[in-house]
């Protein structure tokens, strides 16, 4: 697989230099470079982090800096970062109104952020975790490990950070993080899997008129292969799953957030976003704010997500509040 | 090789060898049900656990496997560091704690009780904790080291019918069933080698 | 082809829709759909317009708004707008101090303009035209087209939509155009090519080994076809040719803009951010900026460019100034 | 078909149905050392023509050549348009000034002239320029239709050999040499089915 890269094994860590040095004023590595962080921390704000494996450029590393996260730690590619790393992330930002880490529901991902937030609660911080499930395409059974985080992790993280921004002590934060996610649903279709650096191919292969759907951000296979349709029909089958699960009556004001895998052009984003938002107002939702980009990425993967969010006032003003990160920035 | 071979590193040698050995159909299951990287995790922890082997062969036993089991999850990550961390962990803890009068295997109960709690998991669940289970029932009724590794395979194939309710390959629902676990895997396949590698050299 | 689209017809109009829906309050369509115009323009300032073919988005219409473009023209794939699109454009925008028109150097791009801007002129309106042509793998012959404009476009229209909003009148401002063009360079690769809606296959075809050097923006075949090679490799006889192509003196302060073609991840982009940033260290430049991300692409292309602008006090200036437009966002 | 049938519409019918059967073909001209375009390009301006056919037909001759010329401008864009636009628009006005005694085929050499200042190219430039100034050196001389259209024909053939200096494939440098013009060849197919409408049904 042609990919731009000196070698697997370096990928991660050169990528993440490179990001750096570009970015560089806003955001600067961790020691030992186990994490990426804000350069300048703000005294007593409760610190946000999150992280994952690799491969969802721009997330999470993107959106650290003022508004949103504190700092990010990233694992090998698909591989959430080990405790370590966010044990560290929690020691350098911390800066005394204690820890929240913004989690994606995986069980790999929850295990090694939850023995860093006990680790570091042995040593006496305050940590405390939200955990990110929004997408409906693996429903929540009683004893399972229920539903994955996808694109609508941004949307957390997003509304998170401005709150933290503003103030709010880490009980409220987690409260609210808690109510962000419960009301926020997304599903995603590919229409060509992802090829993780060093494979020999991609995760999954799709005929010429196939895709599949229900796939989540880590290149597997989704809830079902069937044939490709025209963007009318797939935004149909996309929103209606979204707009059922998510249970919001009729009025309310929506954030739609059209995401890309990684490979998909911004034109067909944005023609899918429209053939969305159709659906989305025709099921009496109110479009009040938007985003359309290539955001929570599975290398790359082509396809795209459609995320609904149910915003209340709280919910609008943190969503509008000033953000300035790498790959997040309005409202200064 | 010769009888008098000291235990931890041989161990370690045999683990690594079957591991590297074995990656690309670790992969390859995981790339059915998971996200295909089982294998390089793996890997990844193996080999830093095989260049420290003689550092470790010298430490006492509890304190070796409890380095071990931080090794693995300071390198691992994903779901499989914490796992396999726990296990090493928690076994050296309660060898250190006096836990089964300082005999290993009588270690186990707890520290498998303590990688079920991590992974929120249970018997059935299609994940590696099906093997150890299975390890854990037959090395407490005293099954010879060949029979043991007969038990942890036969439970990574059954779970090939089973369909996951935790881990990546839940989020499959049905289309999980009829894949072996990768976990459960790796984790009969290490059984395998350690069981042969006793056979093979006795400890004293 | 699977593309998100209703039919290639179509595919260009329903684009434009999801993308002026998706940012109202910043952008909107002029009469009969011919234009995408900021809401809000500024009395007394020179208008500055833009436009090209569909298929390199976010370029142009994402970067209309504060700080950068008053209106962009977006023509059908690949095709130049016609000229009575640019001439609407012009009279919406015009509002006294005159129109600047920043046109690729492709003929098509230039006739069409041209046109428009001679029947402006004829109405009594005062027009001007700068041409952009940064890309080097097509040199300049005696007689010929000349460079065509690829990436470097975007520098372009950043630093003269600041200079325009400074106030700068018409005439400085075309100067400053022709002046920030002449310190722009480019090149670009591809190791997949574009296809096009309603086409049956991708605008060329390469190997699993195989890339194509000097590429441009239309999904058109490059200079030479060649073994793929790994990112340092890359970097390298990317960064050579731009920086030999732009005779800047050691020392200089320059911007480095990593460009996406369509399908390249965020990952990759950031790697050889990091790759060619030595290159171009190594060389006795500066790299004063840095831009990272897919702005100005080729349908689904896969692969990028490398753009460097020599930016002396007044162009740092210009490129620090706030912008505030859908795909650019900073200093406000 | 019938020998009264009115002149302006049916070379319009003929033009939209070489188009029409070409435009594929014209497309992979363009892509070859282009982008692909050339053939959507004139099928689209062809059929907007074609669809005000009759109005056009009920215009004075040199109102409607202007009014083609502008819908072509107007809806063609890229290179195509400004070009073929110019020069039926340069044809019309040139009439109505009375250009060349009111014969049509003399306002040729100053509507070409106009398409060559638009595209500030030359003769061998690798242009549909090539075809034009063949086809005006034919018309004047007075040639036959089917002559006309032969040479511009081997016109567009002498394209192949050329290396481009105006338009895309220009930028292709000498990879450009070996493909037969995009432009020229539409120009060419064109010029013989007007050619051959013209032999059919010779203006009064
Ligand atoms: N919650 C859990 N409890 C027990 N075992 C689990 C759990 N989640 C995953 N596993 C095991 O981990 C294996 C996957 O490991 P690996 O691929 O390395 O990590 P990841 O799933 O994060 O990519 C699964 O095959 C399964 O055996
Ligand atoms: N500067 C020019 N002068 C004359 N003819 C040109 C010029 N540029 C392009 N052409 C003609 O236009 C043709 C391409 O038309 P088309 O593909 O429709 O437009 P574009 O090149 O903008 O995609 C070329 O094959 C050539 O014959
Ligand atoms: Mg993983
Ligand atoms: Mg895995
Ligand atoms: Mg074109
Ligand atoms: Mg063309």
């Amino acid at each position: 697989m042609k990919k731009f890269m000196n070698g697997a094994d370096t990928f991660v860590a050169e990528s993440l230099d490179g990001f750096v040095r570009a970015h560089d004023g806003l955001v600067m590595f961790g020691p030992g470079r186990k994490f990426i962080r804000r350069t300048h921390l703000k005294k007593g704000k409760v610190a946000v982090i999150s992280g994952g494996g690799a491969g969802h450029e721009p997330m999470h590393v993107g959106f650290v800096g003022h508004g949103m996260l504190d700092a990010a730690c990233t694992g090998h590619v698909f591989t959430s970062p080990t405790p370590d790393q966010v044990l560290a992330a929690i020691e350098a930002c911390d800066t005394g109104a204690g820890t929240l880490l913004v989690v994606k529901n995986y069980d790999g991902d929850v295990m090694n952020f939850e023995m860093a937030a006990e680790l570091a609660q042995a040593g006496g911080r305050s940590v405390d975790m939200v955990f990110v499930n929004d997408d409906v395409a693996t429903e929540a059974a009683p004893r399972s490990t229920g539903r994955r985080g996808v694109a609508g992790t941004l949307v957390v993280e997003k509304i998170i950070g401005a709150a933290a921004e503003s103030g709010m002590p880490l009980e409220t934060l987690k409260r609210l993080g808690e109510k962000t996610v419960a009301a926020i649903r997304s599903k995603g279709v590919a229409i060509g899997g992802a090829t993780v650096p060093g494979g020999v191919s991609a995760t999954f292969a799709l005929g010429p008129d196939e895709m599949e759907m229900g796939v989540g951000i880590h290149g597997e296979p989704g809830r079902a292969r069937s044939a490709f349709q025209n963007a009318e029909t797939i935004a149909g089958l996309l929103a209606d799953d979204v707009i059922r699960a998510l249970v919001a009556e009729r009025g309310r004001d929506v954030l739609l957030f059209v995401n890309g895998f990684g490979s998909t052009p911004a034109s067909e984003l944005y023609l899918m976003y429209g053939a969305m938002r159709k659906r989305v107002e025709a099921s009496d939702l109110v479009v009040a704010r938007s985003l359309v980009g290539s955001y929570v990425t599975s290398l790359d993967m082509a396809g795209l997500s459609v995320t609904l969010a149910v915003l209340d006032a709280t919910g609008c003003e943190f969503w509008d509040a000033p953000v300035l990160t790498p790959s997040l920035r309005w409202g200064h | 090789m010769h009888a008098s071979r000291p235990l931890l590193p041989g161990l370690i040698e045999a683990c690594h060898a079957v591991i590297a050995s074995n990656a690309d159909h670790l992969g390859e299951l995981d790339r059915a049900i998971g996200d295909g990287d089982h294998g390089t995790n793996m890997k990844r922890g193996s080999e830093v656990v095989y260049a420290e082997r003689d550092q470790l062969g010298s430490l006492p036993l509890p304190e070796a496997l409890e380095k071990i089991g931080m090794l693995l999850v300071t390198t691992i990550g994903g779901a499989a560091g914490p796992l396999y961390g726990t296990l090493l962990i928690e076994m050296g803890r309660g060898l250190r704690a006096g836990r089964g009068n300082g005999v290993l295997v009588e270690t186990l109960p707890q520290a498998v009780a303590a990688v079920a709690r991590r992974g929120r998991a249970q018997a059935g669940d299609k994940t590696l904790l099906d093997v150890l289970y299975a390890v854990q029932r037959a090395v407490l009724k005293q099954s010879p080291p060949a029979e043991v590794a007969a038990y942890a395979m036969s439970a990574a194939r059954d779970t090939i019918s089973m369909k996951a309710l935790r881990g990546r390959a839940s989020f499959l629902g049905d289309r999980s069933i009829g894949h072996m676990d990768p976990g459960a895997c790796s984790c009969a396949l290490l059984t395998g080698s350690i069981c042969r590698f006793l056979e093979e050299f006795p400890p004293a």
